[in-house]
């Protein structure tokens, strides 16, 4: 896949099509590429594109089209979404963006590695779907499959909604894919161990703000935790209160317009599962306002700025849980 | 338990001078009326209001004042809004001093002194002015350039009249910008006024004004044959802990509030002009 | 040099916890924490915690003095409590070392008092490594991991724990554990060979900084590489937040209704208020900030602490940045 | 708060100005009382509310926040009623998922007619928040802490 995406990016570049191409450079080891952009076909050596390119590019796209000449993004069917709802507010310029749509079966989570015995890693090698580690002290086999992202296992469509040109055939949504069942376990569980899981998880959080700053849905020139009048401290949880605010309300942010990337519980240090809380609002609206996934097709109203005479009265919230 | 320098005492604003339109001096006096701390020239205090915020000032009063501390402060941010709408008699809570302040007692002693202001920079300027003039055997003769956007801008004009302007060892040239009527002295920018004024080569200059001043007034001193090192200014950045630990002011390896604000140009031209 | 057999630890740790709170790594749901020692809990066996042992010297948050404001006047509260005796068990060598750099800024003069009264009840147990991973570079900053500081070092061999007092507290804490058996010096020797094949051997054991510190200020400043390597920073505070020798902190006022709370809580130079004054801000841009970081790890200061770094290898962000942008790809980037 | 040992709830209405707040009004004319502890706060709409004000009422103390606002149909900016619905709908499920009662919090549709309707919603909201007890899970200890 790396060798097409490096000879359709230069053939761009010379032509002239594109100015400069958002990819990934590679880093020390094998699971750690950055997000970089190329200006000329020799930069592009530099190129990479493995299974632990799993960053979603297209917020960088809210800058990059700000400025002169085309570029040229490779985005993955879920980053394809969160362009579109970048699209539908406005925030990224459709023409100065070229779009290479690249199929994806799934990114590896460095966490799981690590977890299946991958410490002291000295080398990468993927052939097939089996990724052997060679490391200081051994090497290690691994299924592609056991260690997947968990958001890559529960993906909701391997289908690119926004491209000028796909690379391999475009693939599907995937209604059942599961990806609310956590979210389904957690409201199972009575109020008492639901305060529990979530006060243990996110006492953990260090306000480091990675969440806020990757999430493709969250542009805002200066946030409201910036902004010192708003009696939200954007450093710092100087109470277990701050921490449920912080989270309650970035989460409610971007409620109707997150697109389930997942990219929030992949960069967060604390490995908090904080895609919980976004698909229990996505859960919630499916269920009151009808199936809405956002950024399936770019100015699509999102649920919380519409409306209908016939919704439910919030204390649905009660009634609901009596039933479950 | 150990004294913490990070514990504000408390201060009580006696007496409130509408200098400028956006400018205020407040004296400043501790619980038992007298100075809350010594200080030399140039140093600063830190002052705050709880829940509101805590700036960096300098002190304006010289420290051979024993009666109270000064603070003219400019109205320009949420912190200087509130202390502006103070009114006498409120607390406020102060520590300090902190900073190198101007080396009175070692470079500047015996020396022949330059002072070059624009606006508020006249503030941290008059300590160290009026430090000079009540221990004038220590010192050489002293001469003022001050100018301000315009005649009413000018700080502490009351005391330039009565005081400085009639001290035979002080000669004071004043500027504005723009001309304006019922302004009969110097109109201009302060660069261009020093180099009409060419001040003899043999004086240690002190400058403090806005970045843009400071910039062009030096290249003026250093075509009319100033050595850097004869140059001193005193800094203004965000300042939070004021002891050089928080990390926040620093221009390359040097914390302003520790080993500034009062810097040799020389020392500043190894920095990064990151300022 | 003192010993222990492993199969007394657990009664070894309650020796310890029986005077004072005992901390050590333990295995949570994603990675090792430091956590309070009670009956029962197994130590973990992870190369480092998730979050380094800054916390327990230098907190997240931490109140500084209480205002009550009536009218015109102000009340200053001085909420400073004693801190109980704690130990923390498990620290690794480039942890340790943080403690020693953290100690320059903040025990120097004026003494902050907060911290000083936490290391001063503070014993640090170190605990040489026993499997150092691939994000692992405190050799090139002169860190021995066979030699971790601490008050008192240890290591664990398949069969016993050696412990070694360095400082004073460290004699007297084990002067205080009677379960404890002598061993002689050199006991340790071979556990430190084991380590010391396998550090030679780490991906990063070669990353030079001699293109690095105080006299080369100017230089890597002005260095055209800075807008290449912070393209992609997205500005969170991740990079400063887990790591062990960042010291900035910011101080704010919180109103509680019934009085003023004045608290402190570490701050990020990577965020985008921590120049921000009321004439404008010094560092605008992503990249003057970006830089600032590794400067100051890599610049200031050593030049403020003859030649020591500021950074100790440990990895944190290696593992942690977003985009894997960090230390050790700057330092390639800028280094000859 | 605890006032010599018996709890004393501390209760925040928004009520919106057309419909709930002239409610209010009215119950206080028609002499209908409701507890004292109530504390109302006009906003121009219901939708108006925003999440993070809930949120800091909890914080500064508030053991119950209900927000009053006119029937659907009858908002006097037309819509604004059923935006603070789905809104509201959000943040008592997200609320409710992690493990905060659920009763804390309400939204009630209060016309400006309807003076004995508002006193009796909060005669019963101050009723359940009585036995529901202090706000423990969304406190913040700064703001409680007499010292």
């Amino acid at each position: 896949m790396q060798e097409g995406m490096v000879k359709r990016a230069s053939e761009l570049l010379a032509d002239g099509t594109v100015v400069r191409v958002l990819g990934w450079k590679n880093g020390e080891f094998v699971y750690d590429p950055t997000p970089a952009v190329f200006e000329s076909v020799e930069a592009l050596s530099d190129f990479v594109y493995n299974d632990f390119c799993a960053s979603n590019l297209s917020k960088y796209l809210v800058a990059l089209s700000k400025k002169e000449g085309k570029t040229l993004v490779f985005l993955k069917p879920c980053d394809s979404y969160s362009f579109n709802q970048l699209l539908t507010e406005h925030r990224v310029d459709r023409e100065k963006v070229y779009i290479i749509g690249i199929s994806c079966d799934g990114k590896v989570d460095e966490s799981k590695l690590r977890a299946q015995g991958a410490e002291g890693v000295t080398g990468i090698a993927t052939d097939g779907d089996t990724i052997t580690v060679s490391t200081l002290y051994g090497d290690v086999q691994l299924k592609k499959a056991d260690v997947i992202a968990e958001r890559c296992v529960t993906c909701k469509s391997k289908k690119v909604v926004a491209y000028d040109e796909m690379m391999g055939e475009n693939g599907e949504e995937n209604p059942d894919c599961g990806r609310f069942d956590q979210v389904a376990a957690l409201e199972a569980m009575t109020p008492d161990e639901r305060f529990a899981f979530w006060r243990n998880e996110l006492s953990k959080c260090i306000r480091c703000n990675a969440c806020r700053n990757i999430c493709p849905a969250c542009t805002c020139e200066q946030c409201v935790f910036d902004n010192p009048k708003s009696g939200i401290s954007q450093k710092a949880a100087a109470d277990s209160f701050e921490e449920n605010m912080f989270h309650i309300i970035r989460a409610f942010h971007v409620a109707g317009r997150c697109t389930d990337c997942g990219e929030c519980s992949r960069v967060c240090p604390q490995h908090i599962p904080l895609h919980l809380l976004n698909r229990k609002f996505i859960k919630e609206m499916n269920e009151c306002y009808g199936e809405y996934q956002a950024g399936a097709e770019a100015g699509s109203r999102a649920p919380l700025v519409n409306f209908t005479q016939e919704d439910c009265e919030p204390s649905i919230v009660y009634t609901k849980e009596a039933s479950k | 338990m150990r004294s913490e320098t990070l514990i504000p005492k408390i201060g009580v604003v006696t007496d409130i001078r509408v200098d400028t339109p956006d400018v205020k001096t407040f004296r400043v006096v501790g619980l038992d009326g007298k100075k809350v701390f010594e200080h030399i020239p140039g140093q600063c205090a830190m002052l705050s209001v709880p829940g509101v915020g805590e700036g960096m000032f300098s002190i304006t009063s010289s420290p051979t004042n024993e009666a109270f501390m000064e603070f003219s402060i400019k109205k320009c941010g949420c912190l200087t809004s509130w202390l502006h709408m103070m009114d006498v008699g409120q607390q406020i809570t102060i520590r300090g001093p902190y900073g190198n302040g101007f080396p009175v007692e070692s470079a500047l002693k015996g020396k022949d002194l330059l002072f070059i202001a624009g606006g508020i920079g006249l503030a941290p300027l008059r300590s160290v002015i009026n430090y000079v003039r009540d221990k004038k055997e220590n010192y050489g003769s002293v001469h003022i350039i001050y100018g301000s956007r315009s005649a009413d801008d000018l700080v502490d004009y009351q005391e330039i009249l009565n005081e400085w302007q009639t001290d035979e060892n002080v000669k004071v040239d004043l500027t504005i910008d723009r001309p304006q009527e019922g302004w009969d002295g110097h109109v201009g920018f302060i660069p261009s006024f020093v180099e009409e004024l060419k001040p003899d080569l043999s004086r240690t200059v002190l400058i403090c004004g806005p970045p843009i001043m400071i910039k062009f007034t030096l290249d003026g001193l250093k075509k009319m044959g100033f050595q850097e090192s004869q140059v001193y200014t005193t800094m203004e950045l965000r300042m939070k802990c004021a002891i050089g630990k928080c990390g926040r002011c620093n221009i390359g390896n040097k914390y302003v509030c520790k080993d500034g604000p009062v810097f040799r140009f020389d020392e500043l031209s190894t920095l990064p002009n990151e300022y | 040099m003192k010993k222990i057999s492993l199969t007394k630890l657990d009664e070894f740790f309650a020796a310890v916890a029986a005077s004072q709170n005992l901390y050590l790594p333990v295995d949570g749901a994603k990675g090792a924490e430091y956590s309070l020692w009670t009956e029962g809990t197994v130590m973990s066996k992870a190369y480092n915690t998730l979050r380094s042992a800054k916390d327990f010297f230098f907190p997240q948050v931490e109140t500084l003095a209480a205002f009550k404001v009536n009218g015109k006047n102000i009340e200053v509260e001085d909420v400073r409590k004693e801190t109980e005796d704690f130990v923390v068990f498990g620290v690794r060598a480039c942890d340790a070392k943080s403690f020693e750099i953290l100690d320059s800024v903040y025990l120097a003069d004026p003494v902050d008092s907060y911290y000083a009264s936490r290391r001063e009840h503070g014993v640090i147990m170190t605990l040489s490594c026993k499997k150092p991973t691939e994000t692992c570079f405190c050799k090139a900053f002169g860190i021995d991991a066979a030699n971790p500081g601490g008050d008192v070092s240890c290591w664990m061999t398949d069969s016993e724990l050696l412990l070694q007092a360095n400082t004073e507290k460290g004699e007297a804490l084990l002067a205080s554990l009677s379960i404890l058996e002598e061993a002689d010096d050199n006991a340790a020797d071979s556990e430190k060979e084991k380590l010391q094949t396998i550090l030679d051997k780490l991906p990063l054991g070669n990353l030079s900084t001699e293109s690095f510190g105080g006299d080369k200020l100017m230089a890597l400043f002005n260095s055209d590489k800075w807008e290449a390597l912070s393209e992609s920073c997205l500005a969170c505070g991740t990079c400063t937040f887990v790591c062990p020798t960042c010291q900035c902190y910011d101080i704010r006022d919180y109103d509680t209704g019934h009085g003023v709370q004045r608290f402190r809580c570490w701050d990020s130079c990577m965020y985008s208020d921590f120049t921000l004054c009321a004439h404008g801000n010094t560092r605008n841009t992503q990249m003057q900030r970006f830089r600032q970081r590794f400067m100051h790890k890599l610049v200031y200061y050593p030049a403020n602490n003859n030649g020591v770094f500021g950074c100790v290898g440990c990895g944190r962000c290696l593992r942690s940045c977003p985009i894997s942008m960090n230390i050790v790809k700057v330092m390639k980037a800028l280094e000859g | 708060m605890q006032v010599n040992n018996e709890f004393k709830p501390k209760i925040v209405a928004f009520c919106c100005n057309w419909c709930s707040y002239a409610g209010a009004d009215l119950a206080g004319t028609n002499r209908a009382n409701y507890p004292a502890d109530v504390k109302i706060i006009r906003v121009p709409c219901s939708c108006r509310v925003n999440p993070i004000f809930i949120l800091r009422a909890f914080q500064r103390g508030a053991d119950g926040v209900i927000l009053c606002g006119c029937h659907p149909g009858d908002c006097h900016y037309t819509t604004g009623n059923y935006y603070a619905r789905r809104r509201m709908t959000m943040l008592f499920s997200m609320l409710n998922y992690l493990g905060i009662e659920k009763e804390r919090t309400r939204v009630e549709w209060v016309s400006a007619a309807e003076g004995a309707k508002f006193a009796e919603t909060m005669n019963e909201f101050t009723e359940t928040i009585l036995k529901l007890g202090e706000n423990k899970r969304l406190e913040d200890l700064r703001c409680k802490k007499e010292w």
